[in-house]
């Protein structure tokens, strides 16, 4: 197990990158590890672009920018192509291919899922595509313990939400089940 | 159900590029021309019925719709 | 981990600012939103009535600022958080709190500048106008965290320097630090000192309210409402608060501005070196930026290489002393900086020419990696 | 897009940052619209904007545009139109950038009756800094800095500008663009400071939070609440609750700066002005 | 100097800066008088002013005191009302201060109706700085930036701050003293922002230089064309041009901001406010 | 006395500068009043209207600033004039200016700060806020004239620069040179050079308004109402003059707005040198202090005294070459100036601890004397 | 010729130091108890006609009157 | 004759010492020489402190302050006291005795003159003490030639306030006649 993790998030402003983020963080500070989130974004409020990163290790954090990820996750064609090369050669690379089409990355063991449309036809709104997506990065690397991400996602999304999340996670977890047995 | 849109010469074109899928368009047109897809973008589903009141196009608020005769504004 | 990993959380900079405030006791705050503060503002909002304080979004930062002010007169904490144009505009309020010497602090959420910028990038673009962004003389007292437990502990020592100093304090943040969240232990009550200003020990009638009492230049200060129905002007003026043209007057009260901090600069100038003893490369970093100065300290050092860091936890004054002492035996000094070049004149002006001073400077809107500052070490040695 | 409007877009700087659902483009339209109508000459049209949302409007029009500071776009068109009076000279602002920060510059031109048309885009609350309150959000509404509740008055700002010293003021909203198409034309039609308040929505921040539902029903609640002074006044009394006036609220030439200005020209020249 | 107000005056700073001739010290007077009259604790009692000779008042009066920046007079107090609300505030400005630099400020702090009393010193010109037009200098006014005339139109400053939300506005001037002092009085007792044009006079630039003669001259000017409301309603009509209205002009009760913010800790707190 | 003593005059340094403005081409001022800078405003105020241009009091220096660059934009030569408290306010939309390249011409008659201050005091505390008041990067010129005739040349001289540079441009003058009266002869019209913005030769389809076209650096600029519809954008933008978050663009627009000015410094930076050859304590002085030191190095020269001065005319760029190489044969540098130290640390950076530098800094309204400059000379010694 | 105001008791006195000589407070005296003197400042040339009205003090702008007894004000 | 002369006035704002210096430069230019005026003044309109300083030579001025004045008037007490010392010892010192009474100057070759007086009684105008005394001054010091001072004066002064200015000018120079042939 990799004792400091290096983690972006690509895609558009609107889909949530950000709130993964920061919850990816909370889950694994629940689980007593360090963490740093940050991020960036264009000005625009919906649509522009937006980047969010998490480092989670087990001491102090220097830098807070990922330099070559271990794991990322792309939701839209931009992100991929921007951040498909900086990956290290061994990196889960997951990809929402309900917004990524033809992007073609050449390191890393890629994984495609349908995320945002699993979101919008199993659990009924896409705006909880980014807590599908949570359930399978974690599903796959288990960079923090599921419990954690449990705790961390109810204690972030808004009263009442809380089973619709709870069900992304899952639908998220079950996405990436056969291949997670498989490797 | 109804004909293909693409199929049918449509006074009502919708710049899918443009469009954001806020929804305007087809809760505002009166004769149900327009209804959202699987992204709530707005697609021409019963052109047969539009009447080119250009109320879909004069609220747009990303210019992804055009209307084609209708009265000058 | 340490038992206080109970209390672990994870924070916003802004956020852990804001609680900073809180925790010094603050009970007033006024601004004006603008990216990349904001956060510090909403969450004042909610949080300062919830302990009797208040919090009040002016027309616009001017305003911000003057009610800052008016506030700290009658006796409140208060502050104000901006970036770049809010501190643009604010300036000519804070020369007011500057001479008047009411306490009060004002946070600086760099983004890209000049003018609108880039809102949303990161950048250290207004460190140099945090010295020198109003007319006239006078010293600061500025505050540079690199973590988001920083945002907090300096908040609370910046209302107690403001406080002890009877001064504005700024503290500021690049983007990156005010936006990224981050593990913190916040300290429990009592845990850390809070400093309040010192209060006129004399009636009325004896009170003069820009009298020094004492070896620290500081006069006491009452608090409007008290009793003592003293004056505060933006003009020049003496000890009794009242304007005065007397050359030796204005002389005085100007000179004493500067020595109230200048006499104490142990007390104020606040630094951390990394691997400085042997360091044949000295790297200046600060904010964001020092985090990846600090690694790529290791990294130099894993490949053998003598490098050590200083990183400025007071940007205002400057720790030119350490940095002087590092240079004396250094091959190279390298200030690393988001913008085109502004600590590293302070910097320069503190090496006297003892070693060559290289910069690492970037204004894009990109941080500045360990990489790129490895690779500079690596060019001048 | 049709391309009866195309030429006074930017095209290729389309689509816009503005949010789904977001009315800025709808106004937008019928500024251009009025201008067309105006037939004003495109070479010699300025389009002046703030900082906001709607600020950014000008980036996207096919004229000379001018995108300032934060609240200080009055005070930049204010320096373009004495310059060049020729120019016909067009500020696109916020309820903030207007109100807010920039409300010393919007009396002040108001005051001179410099022949500037204004058009104030306001969704009563900071769209750009992701929804604080403004000097127009209506009391008790709910906010990012108003958790629990705004308890501030709002302006009404066409009758401060009209106290200020407009010409021309008028309302107009987002649903009802011919209304808005026409008020702005004739605010064109006004030799000096032509102000108009056209309701725009936010649906991200300020629909959202204050539970206006989604980008139709905000405009649907324009239509709903905004009738004409005339239409108003043909109301029952219990049926006037909450309507919105619009239309032309004031409308009075009056001396305009920098025709006034020349006369100074020719007086110090040695006319006799 | 009578006894009767010495206790409002730090005497020993006396005499003061001003011109001879100069109507502030004696719109100051009519202030201590208000103060004295409605029986404020000195001591809880602070001034606010900003930049301009009538911003010098604070400095002669026996409160606490605060001179501020130019125009930002009711920002600074905004923050000192609002952090210990128990204070009586009064705002000492001038018709630049106010209404030109401090436009902003002015709007704003009536919108809220925050409980100031706000003196408004109007002489039409820029005094301190030796001359130069304002925004309430009537146009045609000779000033030293208006060599040919002030082309501007002037603000009503009371309209203004009526329009922008104050609950309480009224205009004396400095020959009817009693009617100031009273006018003054009846804004201290109006719980929120109470607006008073006082109108002065600055005999050494506003009024040489157009012709208004001595100080004496431009006192008896005020004290001929300045009317009550009831006064003006009874001249025959061709009697009224020129006349100004002196007297109260307005006043509705509103919410008070701090009374309002008080209901927002108690909320806050977990009161159900 | 020459023939050309025909056209003297006996005029005031606020006078000179309006003058020169008008020589220069200006159309337009706007401001807002403030001592000690006023006379330029009403000077102009009736100056303007008489050659077709255009004066207006703004309601305020944020207004008047903004108007000047809107009129700018227009193609007008535009300048505003103000004192600290409103450089402090203009400090935003300079900022603009800045990024947006819009040339035009901003004077600060500086008097004592900070605040309020001495409004009627002379000072020279303002020329580190001239450099760095704005927050993020940009050059700036900046120009300080030490007699009347040079008030009137360095406008000429500033509205030059604005348009060869296309920039903001500054003329420093401390209250003492703004005010007083001297003997000027003003050139007759061509004889100082009048340098007009590059226009595009370009039509509307190719012009792109930020892309600079030659060696320059410096984008030719299309005015308004002339057909180019462009964009103009305090926002970082790209040679197109659209905003853009591209990295690259945003260093490449950031990095020439710096490398359009420092390309050129032989042509910008300026200075005079008096008895520098051999001088064993060098002086260094601006504006009104430069006389007094003048003087200095006369009377010590007299004494035998091997003393010297530079006077800087651009402080910003600042000539820091020449004092380097001064210092390098000098045992000591002293810095004059009517402040408690800012244009020093410029000179202890380009000193590069050659010599040690002292300070002769006054900063209550008094003039600094030759007396006191001399009797610094000798205790150096 | 008038006696000298110094040998009355007069209800309306002047401070000297203060006055600036403006003028305001003999021209608005309705009996002309004062007038100006060679430096245009405030003398009391006829006590004997002061009706104590305070007009003269509430109208001089620095403070440099009393009268004694009259209205309170 | 002196080829520098420093020449300092001082009183209180309103005596029009800085008008006063300023005619007395131009008429300097006038007479073709060199001359630079400079002043300092309180920020009050009216009554405060005020001084003006000029400085006439036949070559360049380097320094444009008064270090030890040449000349010296003073029209207030505050000034008398503040600047009586600061003269060279074979200075010309007048002194306005209508508002200095009892000033005693130490250095100096001093003259009393009634200056303020005159100006009133004799031409009908305080305001015009300041064109008394420079009529006093030059007739004293011949710094400029009355010719120039003349001119100065008139092109400074109201338009049909000329007639009264010559007189104050003359008034002034009666006043010291007798001095002067006696000096
Ligand atoms: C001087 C300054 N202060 C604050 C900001 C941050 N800011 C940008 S836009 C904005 C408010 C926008 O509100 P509005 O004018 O209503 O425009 P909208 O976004 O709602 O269209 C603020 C506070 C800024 N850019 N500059
Ligand atoms: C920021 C700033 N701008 C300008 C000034 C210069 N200034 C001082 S007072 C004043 C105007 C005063 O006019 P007003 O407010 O009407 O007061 P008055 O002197 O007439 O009483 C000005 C422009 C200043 N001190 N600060
Ligand atoms: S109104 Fe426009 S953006 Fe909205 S759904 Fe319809 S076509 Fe799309
Ligand atoms: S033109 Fe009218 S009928 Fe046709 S689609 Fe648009 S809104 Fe519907
Ligand atoms: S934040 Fe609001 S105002 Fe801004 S673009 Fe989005 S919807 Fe429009
Ligand atoms: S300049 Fe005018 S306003 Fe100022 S003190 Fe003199 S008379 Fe009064
Ligand atoms: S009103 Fe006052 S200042 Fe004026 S003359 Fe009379 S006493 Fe003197
Ligand atoms: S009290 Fe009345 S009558 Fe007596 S001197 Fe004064 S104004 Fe004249
Ligand atoms: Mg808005
Ligand atoms: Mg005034």
């Amino acid at each position: 197990m990799r004792d400091h993790w290096e983690i972006r998030f690509g895609g558009t402003g609107g889909q949530g990158l950000i709130t993964a983020g920061v919850i990816l963080a909370e889950a694994a500070i629940i689980d007593g590890k360090n963490a740093v989130q940050s991020q960036s974004y264009g000005p625009e409020s919906r649509g522009g672009s937006s980047k969010a990163e998490v480092m989670i290790a087990n001491d102090s954090i220097d830098y807070m920018k990922v330099l070559a990820a271990d794991v990322l996750l792309v939701m839209s064609p931009e992100a991929a192509k921007k951040y498909c090369p900086e990956v290290k050669d061994d990196a889960v690379v997951i990809i929402d291919s309900t917004y990524v089409k033809d992007e073609q990355p050449v390191k890393g063991n890629v994984y495609r899922v349908n995320i945002s449309l699993l979101a919008k036809q199993e659990v009924g709104r896409e705006v909880v595509a980014n807590i599908v997506a949570l359930g399978v990065l974690v599903g796959l690397t288990k960079v923090v313990s599921w419990d954690a991400l449990v705790q961390a996602v109810l204690a972030r999304v808004p009263k009442g939400t809380e089973e619709m999340n709870k069900k992304a996670l899952q639908v998220g977890l079950d996405a990436v089940k056969g291949l997670i047995d498989a490797a | 159900m109804a004909i293909p849109a693409e199929q049918l010469k449509s006074p009502v074109t919708v710049n899918l590029a443009w469009c954001k899928g806020c929804g305007i368009c087809y809760s505002l047109c009166p004769t149900k021309v327009l209804i959202g897809n699987e992204l709530s973008k707005a697609v021409v589903a019963h052109p047969e019925l539009c009447t080119s009141c250009r109320v879909c196009e004069a609220h747009c608020p990303d210019y992804a719709i055009t209307v084609e005769g209708g009265p000058k504004r | 981990m340490s038992v206080t990993s109970l209390k672990a959380k994870l924070m916003q900079g802004n956020q852990a600012c804001a609680e900073g405030a809180i925790y010094a006791g603050a009970s007033f705050y006024a601004g004006y939103p603008i990216t990349p503060s904001t956060e510090i503002a909403e969450i004042l909002s909610e949080r300062l009535p919830q302990v009797g304080g208040r919090f009040i979004q002016m027309e616009d930062e001017i305003a911000s600022m003057a009610a800052v002010i008016g506030a700290s007169v009658t006796g409140a904490k208060a502050m104000t958080a901006t970036s770049g144009p809010g501190f643009s505009l604010k300036q000519e309020n804070i020369g007011h709190a500057m001479i008047t010497e009411v306490p009060c602090v004002i946070a600086n959420v760099m983004r890209l500048g000049p003018s609108t910028g880039g809102p949303t990038s990161p950048a250290q673009g207004d460190v140099m106008q945090a010295r020198w962004g109003t007319h006239g003389d006078h010293p600061v007292i500025t505050l540079c965290p690199n973590s988001v437990q920083e945002c907090f502990e300096l908040t609370v020592k910046a209302f107690n320097m403001a406080e002890r100093f009877r001064t504005p304090v700024f503290i500021m943040f690049d983007e990156i630090i005010g936006h990224m969240r981050e593990r913190v232990v916040l300290p429990e009550p009592g845990q850390i000192p809070v400093v309040n200003r010192k209060k006129p020990e004399v009636g009325p009638e004896s009170y003069k309210a820009y009298e020094p009492v004492d070896e620290t230049l500081v006069p006491p200060m009452a608090s409007f409402g008290d009793g003592y129905r003293y004056h505060v002007t933006g003009l020049t003026h003496d000890e009794t608060g009242f304007a005065t043209t007397k050359p030796e007057k204005m002389a005085a009260h100007l000179q004493r501005l500067h020595d109230k901090i200048n006499n104490f600069l142990p007390e104020v100038v606040d630094y951390e070196e990394q691997s400085i003893e042997d360091a044949e490369v000295v790297l200046l970093a600060y904010g964001s930026v020092a985090r990846a100065a600090s690694r790529a300290v290791k990294d130099a050092r894993a490949a053998g290489l003598k490098v050590g860091l200083i990183r400025p936890i007071t940007l205002w004054p400057f720790p030119g002393e350490a940095v002087k002492k590092a240079a004396a035996k250094a091959k190279a000094v390298i200030v690393a900086e988001m913008n085109l070049g502004q600590i590293i004149n302070e910097v320069r002006v503190a090496v006297e020419g003892q070693a060559p001073v290289y910069g690492v400077l970037r204004a894009d809107g990109e941080p500045i990696s360990p990489t790129e500052i490895l690779a500079k070490i690596k060019e001048v040695l | 897009m049709n391309p009866e409007i195309a030429q006074y877009y930017r095209v290729n700087k389309l689509p816009h940052i503005w949010c789904p659902g977001c009315s800025n483009g709808i106004v937008v339209r019928s500024i251009v619209e009025a201008i067309d109508k105006a037939g004003l000459d495109q070479d010699k049209t300025v389009i002046v904007s703030g900082i906001g949302c709607s600020s950014r409007a000008p980036g996207y029009m096919n004229f000379d545009t001018l995108h300032t500071t934060h609240g200080r776009a009055l005070a930049f068109a204010t320096g373009v139109k004495l310059a060049k009076p020729e120019l016909n000279v067009f500020v696109i602002t916020g309820d903030g950038d207007c109100t807010a920060i920039g409300g010393n510059h919007f009396i002040h031109a108001a005051r001179r009756n410099i022949d500037l048309n204004v058009i104030l885009f306001n969704n009563n609350i900071y769209g750009m800094t992701g929804g604080q309150y403004s000097p127009t959000s209506p009391t008790g509404t709910k906010a990012t800095t108003a958790v629990y509740g705004n308890i501030e008055r709002s302006f009404d700002s066409c009758k401060l500008a009209q106290t200020a010293g407009a010409s021309y003021v008028a309302r107009g909203n987002a649903f009802n663009t011919r209304q808005l198409t026409d008020i702005i034309l004739k605010g064109i039609e006004n030799p000096g400071f032509s102000f108009i308040e056209a309701l725009s929505s936010c649906p991200v921040y300020y629909g959202r939070r204050n539970k206006k539902g989604g980008p139709a029903d905000m405009l649907k609640w324009q239509r709903d609440v905004c009738v004409t002074q005339a239409a108003y006044d043909r109301l029952p009394e219990e049926k006037r609750a909450g309507k919105i006036i619009t239309g032309v609220l004031h409308h009075e030439p009056q001396p305009e700066y920098t025709a006034e200005y020349a006369k100074i020209i020719e007086k110090a020249q040695g006319g006799n002005g």
